[in-house]
């Protein structure tokens, strides 16, 4: 994962003056909202992949119970319709699609909890530094930089010398906890152009609590900016997984896509020709996590009607 | 304009001093005796033996004194460009292992970095409201920002080095070579850099690409783009504002990005077993070597932050507003 | 006659369906005419503004002709505009505040735009400069960044640069509402020498602050969901309005005060219609007192008197 | 303009590696002179129209900067870093160093279980088996030139008396002294003949010349790179990933023996990941690969040109055994009869099949290596020797007293629940997997064990415990024991009495077996004879019969003693029909024979 698709951190929201809509405005902007979705190749399309893989990441493991790590064919069979093993099986004849649906199930897993965890941290950060600014600011700023700057790999290596066994429920609050930074940085921004909004100065003048402000002021109002910024930690937060599972810094025991990744390289599955153990992981972040971009600019122009291709 | 880099330099000496400080605890709060670790991995010894070996990693290592004077003697030593000794080079000094792998992963990261940088945005901008850009070549991007760095990677040392033989498999420059300032020489580290380097290219190629058309789509899309357009202003003049003005979120995206990208970097170059840093961080983890670790990492952040340092100048040069403001003017 | 505009029609393109933000409109501005247009927003008149000089995506040329200066005026071909813009039509936005280029000093700006426009900057410089002092700037603004300005002298700055190349018609766009009164009352005064200097023919001010047309304005129109309602010379609309929107509109208002006509009307209960689907005959039938069967039918807008045009049955209708 | 600022970065860059390897790297200081640059890039292979240099005794060109590669051995599997260190007392000593630079008195072959005078040309013990006495090989040149004598041999092994080095040879030895050209060694009682034995093959002999001003407590901080030996190679230079090494062309064993290692460049390349190390055998960037690869056997039939060993199961020798470990101070493990069940219940075949594809072999019961097969009592074996049948470990657990409790999971005898932690280093990829399936065995036969895989320094924490504390573990897999002269060893590691430092230095007797009687056998063991095979064969026979029926340690499977080779560029290389030498690079192999496999390589000639 590199630069975020989208995320700007002094783009404002855009407000849209020509030809607004009078009257039951807000019904219809809603029914628009829903309108343009369908409307929207990118949001159609990525919503579909999404739909597809979290379909196979549910149903898959009910549907195909076989246990991913135990044998369930030869060793290191062709994907093949019958008898079962549709996408092979690995180096110690485990059933690939289950470990696949598995993995898959995990990589959802990490994303939501693991993203949703990130976005929380980077929401509070970011609305309280923006909103209070002045020292508070200084200081959430720094705990920032700090984490932007530490390997978090090294803190990753001392917890988990202390865990004798680590799981994916692990693994994400870990990712959760790491991958807010720049999440924080962006609403901070964001927060710091609504602040000045006539609409919170009414809102502090009519004496509310800096916490009623930005819950029920500054939060909705930017609840679009959120949303795409949980997306992104969403994607980013599986790509992470994936590298630390790939470095054997993943959950021991339990399946997850990066596992699968780095169980086909370590017993050099390219090389002996199960490519059909190494690719589905691949392409399964891929997809999943491509579908999270994509979507994230279809969301961007449906919530931002300049953006819109007319 | 001193007032504000004196207040960033500040909190990034802090920031230094608290990332180093948790750095330095790595090796202490392991659990599990390096010493232990070392000893088993030289092999069977007589049991006198061992013990004597013992005796003698525990005081190289330092380790036989209290904590706080450790932490002391960790920074005095720092100063001192001392790093410790690494266990898993049996004693080699930490710093002399990072030394000699740090260019590998420098001449990797940072050509990679501003190479992709500079070609997503343009890219990027290019596509931006050009449909058949937009819809073509675009999509691409997406697959290569989701794309794991060790993925793409072995994809590419599978078909490119492994089947078709193009390129050298693994290593730093070849088994069969030494060092010298030779045309023969140079050519052979190229051949080793190129996948690796591409790998980390192409995939944050996309990341900027994509932010970058999404980015100026907003900036087409404001107000002083609108009123260059009513007062006739042709397409050029208004995406070249909207290009520069583009660009300053995407620079500050750099520096968020910097540690994501390290950490691909370091996934990257174990997949080629490319003798830069990424790969003596796996050999550390593998041989519990967190002395070794700790310089490592110690050499990352000093790197990030540098880097985050330069980007904030950058950012002053490019941005009138923050210089602006500095001055004090209204803002 | 500067600016004739007959029978325009622009509608909003949305997925709901065409918003008929401008449904047939026809009137004209006379040479050295300052003519205020004012209505609720989203009465179109923001709308009709920018269609004169550029349509943005959404906006739809439907049909209607405009002719300025007895040349018509592409206004559906954004590219056969572009020789109109600045040169001949020009703006000056309601997002003033913002209409510079943030990390562009103003002259480099400026130069850049007209160079671009096939000027040479080094000629208009001079005048330029003369103007900058005219509405009372520094001259060393040109070597400022937007942000260094307070919002008066941005509004002003933008002023000197849209009406430059001396344009026929100026459009000038909400360009008070973000101001406090006192600065209000320089850049109406502004406009005004504007005119007097000849640096633009004629000029359209749109703003839904009718008190501030009683200062600049020769004459007002009144548009009222999409169409026009009235339109006479400033005093007339004050003193005697005939249509019972522009009365209600003007009775609301006490001789200096409450500014925002957009907002809640006391006077005028109901809100006006959807445009999506306009209802046939007067739109305004629904909110009106007077309202009586003819309203059903379109109401024509014609010269009740001079000058003064007005669309209601009550007035021109048989038993008027 | 941009693109042109980021090129240059970028040029700038790889010319710091260029800058950095060439100062990095340890190459003679002459290597980086432009001028040895006229060589031509080395594939394709012509270079073998000219046979190997020093068959006729010329110098490879000490300056040469590319290895042609019909004339470069490309090896891998001992270094697991950088090399760092050249010192030959140093355990972590670089590949080598003990074998190819300096040399043994002897040679001893496992295979034929038999000692070939090497830096020594005879030795032999007094009638009353006392003393011993070396005969110096003459004409032995050190790499500088001068002679090697037996003041030097003599040094060699005074020099253990530093106790920087901590060995115990002179816990068994009285004096060593050189006469003439014999060193004439005096034991401590009746002298521990086995011990002796080894140490006879493993100690290195260096130049006194030079190590004399080294032998002090900083003994083992002297990095001695590049030094000087006897041996048929010398240093050429290291880097971080990789040790070379150009032949001696003044090898005193051409002359002697007539015996010439044919490649000129041996380069061991510091093991990488699976996948780069397969790919470069495969692809014939590596000859020689000592280290544990996936899917051998599917290759070794792929026709891929890489061969092993044995050409079918096993394909491996056995290099050591890998021993279930448990740890007899806990309950139920400290019950005999528990760890007996517990041996019935596992089924070492699952492992050699599922885990290694048949590339290693499953274990005697005695857990002798097959090297040692000589000393196994079979016919006690096959009375008392453990085997996998689930059913009879239930039955054999019931008959101890142990009940069956929920899930017909077996409980203490007290009737608490059994739950067992077998942990193996996470990232042991082949052992991970050999975990679970001895997991799941016990788990058949209603013995709970859990597979835990912590990290290394976890895993040696419990196993030794520390100064203070006792070790924790429950169960762990180990295999230290590599093949060697001496059964002796073998059992010096399981019943070593008393137990020895705690913690860090622990390196023995891990299940903390606690039995006198054992011990003394082994101590008998050692001071018999070499020579006195019978009694040798009584001694272990009663010491089997104790690991046989008290399982101290479990034996599960011989470790391979991975070595696949590539035939593209070297051929003859070891095997089981041609010539059975040791196919390894790592430490103590050399003098194990495995130097043969060097002098019998063919260079494949292309015509």
């Amino acid at each position: 994962m590199t630069a975020i698709p989208g995320t700007s951190t002094d783009v404002t929201p855009a407000v849209d003056d020509a030809g607004k809509i009078p009257a039951p405005a807000a019904k219809r902007a809603r029914g628009e909202l829903l309108f343009f979705s369908l409307r929207s190749k990118k949001f159609v399309i990525s919503m579909a992949v999404l739909l597809f893989l979290a379909f196979l990441a549910i149903f898959g493991p009910m549907v195909d119970s076989t246990d991913p790590l135990a044998q369930a064919g030869l060793p290191m069979r062709h994907p093949t319709l019958d008898a079962g093993n549709w996408f092979g099986t690995t180096y110690f004849g485990d059933d690939v699609f289950s470990q696949f649906v598995n993995g898959l199930r995990a990589s959802f897993f990490v994303g939501f909890l693991g993203g949703g965890l990130g976005a929380l941290i980077g929401m509070f950060v970011g609305f309280v530094a923006g909103y209070r600014g002045g020292w508070v600011d200084e200081i959430l700023n720094m705990i920032t930089n700090v984490f932007l700057v530490i390997p978090t790999l090294a803190v990753l290596l001392v917890i988990t010398s202390y865990l004798k066994a680590r799981g994916v429920m692990f693994e994400a609050i870990f990712i959760g906890i790491t991958s807010w930074p720049w999440a924080a940085r962006a609403i901070r921004a964001q927060t710091f152009s609504l602040r000045s909004r006539d609409f919170i100065d009414l809102a502090k003048l009519s004496g509310r609590s800096g916490w009623k402000v930005i819950v029920f002021e500054i939060a909705p109002n930017m609840s679009s900016y959120l949303f795409l910024t949980y997306i992104l930690l969403f994607g980013g937060a599986i790509l992470i997984a994936a590298s630390l599972d790939f470095i054997g810094l993943g959950p021991t025991g339990g399946m997850s896509l990066g596992l699968m990744m780095y169980n086909s390289v370590t017993w050099a599955a390219l090389q002996l020709g199960i490519w059909w153990w190494f690719v589905p992981p691949g392409v399964g972040i891929i997809a999943l996590v491509g579908a999270l971009y994509v979507m994230n600019v279809g969301l961007d122009e449906i919530f931002n009607p300049k953006l819109r291709e007319m | 304009m001193r007032r504000y880099f004196g207040r960033k330099l500040f909190t990034y000496l802090l920031t230094f001093f608290v990332a180093a400080t948790i750095d330095w605890l790595i090796p202490r709060f392991m659990p599990g005796d390096p010493v232990a670790v070392l000893v088993t991995k030289t092999g069977v010894f007589s049991p006198t033996q061992a013990a004597e070996m013992v005796k003698y990693y525990t005081n190289l290592f330092g380790l036989n004194q209290p904590l706080p004077v450790q932490y002391l003697n960790f920074w005095t030593s720092l100063l001192h460009g001392n790093l410790g000794l690494s266990v898993y080079g049996n004693g080699t000094p930490v710093f002399d292992m990072i030394m000699a792998a740090a260019p590998y992963t420098l001449a990797l990261l940072v050509p990679a970095i501003l190479l992709s940088w500079w070609a997503g945005n343009s890219f990027g901008a290019l596509a931006a409201r050009r449909k058949w850009l937009d819809n073509t070549v675009l999509p691409m991007g997406y697959i290569l920002t989701a794309t794991p760095y060790m993925w793409l990677a072995l994809v590419l040392s599978f078909t490119l080095s492994f089947s078709l033989r193009i390129f050298p498999l693994s290593g730093g420059y070849g088994f069969n070579l030494e060092p010298t300032f030779t045309w023969l020489f140079f050519t052979d580290l190229v051949a080793h850099w190129i996948l690796p380097f591409l790998s980390l290219f192409l995939v944050m190629f996309g990341g900027w690409a994509i932010g970058m058309r999404n980015m100026i789509i907003y900036e087409l899309e404001s107000d002083y783009s609108r009123y260059l357009a009513s007062l006739g202003a042709p397409q050029g003049l208004i995406r070249k504002y909207a290009f520069r003005n583009a660009m300053l979120p995407q620079i500050t995206g750099l520096a968020l990005q910097l540690g994501v990208i390290v950490a691909g970097a370091l996934v990257t170059e174990i997949v080629f077993s490319y003798p830069g840093l990424g790969h003596l961080v796996f050999a550390a983890i593998n041989n519990e070597d967190y002395f070794l670790l700790q310089g490592i990492f110690l050499f990352i952040i000093i790197g990030v932050l540098l880097a985050n340092f330069i980007v904030d100048i950058v950012y002053v040069l490019v941005d009138p507003r923050t210089r602006v403001a500095m001055r004090g003017g209204t803002a | 006659m500067s600016l004739q505009v007959s029978d325009l029609r622009v509608y909003y393109r949305t997925l709901a369906g065409d918003v008929k933000a401008l449904d047939g409109v026809t009137f004209s501005i006379a040479d050295k005419e300052i003519m205020g247009l004012a209505g609720e927003s989203g009465c179109g008149k923001s709308t009709l503004g920018n269609s004169l000089i550029r349509l943005d995506g959404r906006m739809k040329y439907v049909g209607g002709s405009v002719n300025l200066d007895g040349a018509e005026v592409p206004i559906w071909d954004d590219n056969d505009m572009v020789p109109f813009r600045f040169r001949e039509v020009s703006v000056v936005p309601q997002y003033a505040m913002s209409a510079m280029n943030p990390t562009r000093k103003i002259g480099k700006m400026v130069s850049e735009l007209t160079e671009s426009r096939g000027l040479r900057f080094r000629e208009i410089k001079e005048e330029l400069d003369r103007r900058i002092d005219l509405v009372g700037l520094d001259r060393d603004v040109l070597k400022r960044y937007p942000i260094e300005l307070s919002g008066g002298m941005k509004q002003r700055m933008v002023m000197v640069i849209s009406t430059l190349l001396d344009p026929s018609l100026l459009i000038a766009d909400e360009i008070t509402s973000a101001l406090d009164v006192s600065t209000q009352r320089a850049v109406a005064e502004t406009l005004v020498s504007f005119r007097d200097h000849g640096f633009v023919k004629s000029m359209m001010v749109i703003t839904h602050d009718i008190s501030i047309l009683y200062q600049i304005a020769d004459s007002i129109l009144i548009m009222y969901a999409g169409k026009l309602a009235e339109k006479a010379p400033t005093g007339t609309i004050i003193d005697k309005p005939r249509h019972p929107y522009t009365q209600m509109l003007v009775s609301s208002l006490p001789e200096v005060g409450v500014r925002y006509v957009n907002k809640k009307l006391a006077g005028i209960p109901g809100s006006p219609p959807s445009l999506l689907d306009p209802p046939t005959g007067c739109r305004f039938r629904a909110r009106c007192p007077f309202a009586f069967s003819k309203c059903l039918e379109e109401p024509p807008f014609v010269e009740v008197d001079t000058d003064h045009s007005v669309a209601c049955w009550k007035v021109s209708g048989p038993d008027a | 303009m941009q693109l042109g600022k980021t090129k240059v970065v970028a040029l700038l860059a790889v010319a710091a590696i260029v800058a950095s390897a060439c100062g990095g790297s340890t190459a003679t200081p002459t290597a980086a002179a432009p001028g040895a640059t006229t060589v031509t890039t080395p594939p394709p292979v012509t270079a073998t129209e000219t046979p190997a240099p020093a068959v006729n005794g010329t110098l490879p060109p000490t300056d040469t900067t590319v290895y042609p590669r019909a004339e470069t051995l490309y090896t891998s599997g001992k270094q697991w870093g950088a090399p760092s260190t050249w010192n030959p007392f140093d355990g972590n000593m670089a590949m080598g160093v003990v074998g190819l630079q300096y040399e043994t008195l002897f040679l001893y072959d496992p295979i034929k279980d038999a000692y070939t005078p090497w830096l020594a040309s005879g030795g032999s013990w007094d009638s009353a088996k006392t003393t011993y006495t070396i005969n110096v090989r003459q004409g032995v040149k050190w790499s500088d030139g001068t002679d090697m004598t037996a003041a030097d041999v003599a040094f060699s092994l005074n020099i253990y008396k530093n106790a920087a080095l901590g060995s115990n040879f002179f816990t068994i030895v009285d004096k060593v002294v050189a006469s003439g050209n014999n060193v004439v060694i005096t034991f401590k009682g009746t002298p521990a003949y086995q011990e002796f034995a080894s140490a006879l093959y493993n100690d290195p002999i260096v130049p006194a010349a030079i190590w004399t001003a080294k032998n002090d407590a900083n003994i083992l901080k002297f990095t001695n790179q590049g030094g000087v030996g006897t041996g048929p190679y010398t240093y050429k230079t290291a880097a971080q990933d990789r040790m070379v090494w150009v032949k001696n062309p003044s090898w005193w064993a051409t002359t002697a023996l007539s015996l010439t290692v044919k490649p000129t460049y041996i380069v061991d390349i510091v093991n990488s990941s699976n996948n780069a190390a397969l790919g470069e055998l495969l692809s014939g960037g590596l000859d020689l690969d000592n280290n544990y690869l996936p899917g051998i056997a599917q290759i070794v039939n792929g026709g891929y040109g890489v061969t092993t060993y044995f050409a079918t199961a096993p394909y491996m020798l056995g290099g050591n055994t890998a021993w279930l470990v448990p740890n007899t101070k806990k309950a139920p493990l400290s019950d005999p009869a528990f760890r007996r069940a517990l041996a019935e219940a596992i089924n070492p075949d699952n492992v050699v099949v599922k885990d290694y594809g048949n590339i290693v072999a499953k274990a005697d019961p005695t857990g002798l290596l097959p090297v040692w097969s000589k000393y196994i009592d079979t016919a006690q074996v096959t009375s008392l020797g453990a085997t996998f049948n689930a059913t009879k470990a239930k039955a054999d657990l019931a008959a101890a007293g142990y009940k069956t409790g929920a899930g017909g999971m077996v409980t203490n005898k007290d009737g608490s629940a059994i739950d067992l932690n077998l942990e193996v280093p996470d990232g042991w990829s082949d052992w991970m997997e050999a975990e679970n399936l001895i997991a799941a065995d016990a788990a058949a036969a209603g013995i709970k064990i859990e597979a835990k895989h912590p990290a290394y320094a976890t895993v040696v924490d419990d196993r030794n415990g520390t100064a203070t504390a006792a070790p924790t573990f429950d169960l762990v897999i180990n295999n230290d024991v590599q093949i060697g002269n001496t059964p002796w060893v073998y059992y010096d590691y399981i019943f070593r009495q008393p137990e020895i430092a705690a913690g860090a230095a622990r390196n023995r007797n891990y299940e903390q077996y606690d039995n006198p009687t054992a011990w003394a056998l082994v101590q008998k063991l050692d001071q018999t004879p070499t020579d006195d095979l019978a009694a040798m064969k009584t001694i272990c026979s009663q010491l089997q019969k104790i690991q046989l029926t008290d399982e101290p340690v479990i034996p599960l499977w011989y470790n391979g003693e991975w070595s696949q080779v590539n035939n593209s560029v070297w051929t003859n290389w070891p095997s089981s029909t041609t010539n059975q030498i040791q196919p390894a690079t790592w430490n103590g192999y050399w003098q194990m024979g495995a130097i043969y496999m060097l002098t019998n390589l063919k260079p494949v000639t292309h015509s």
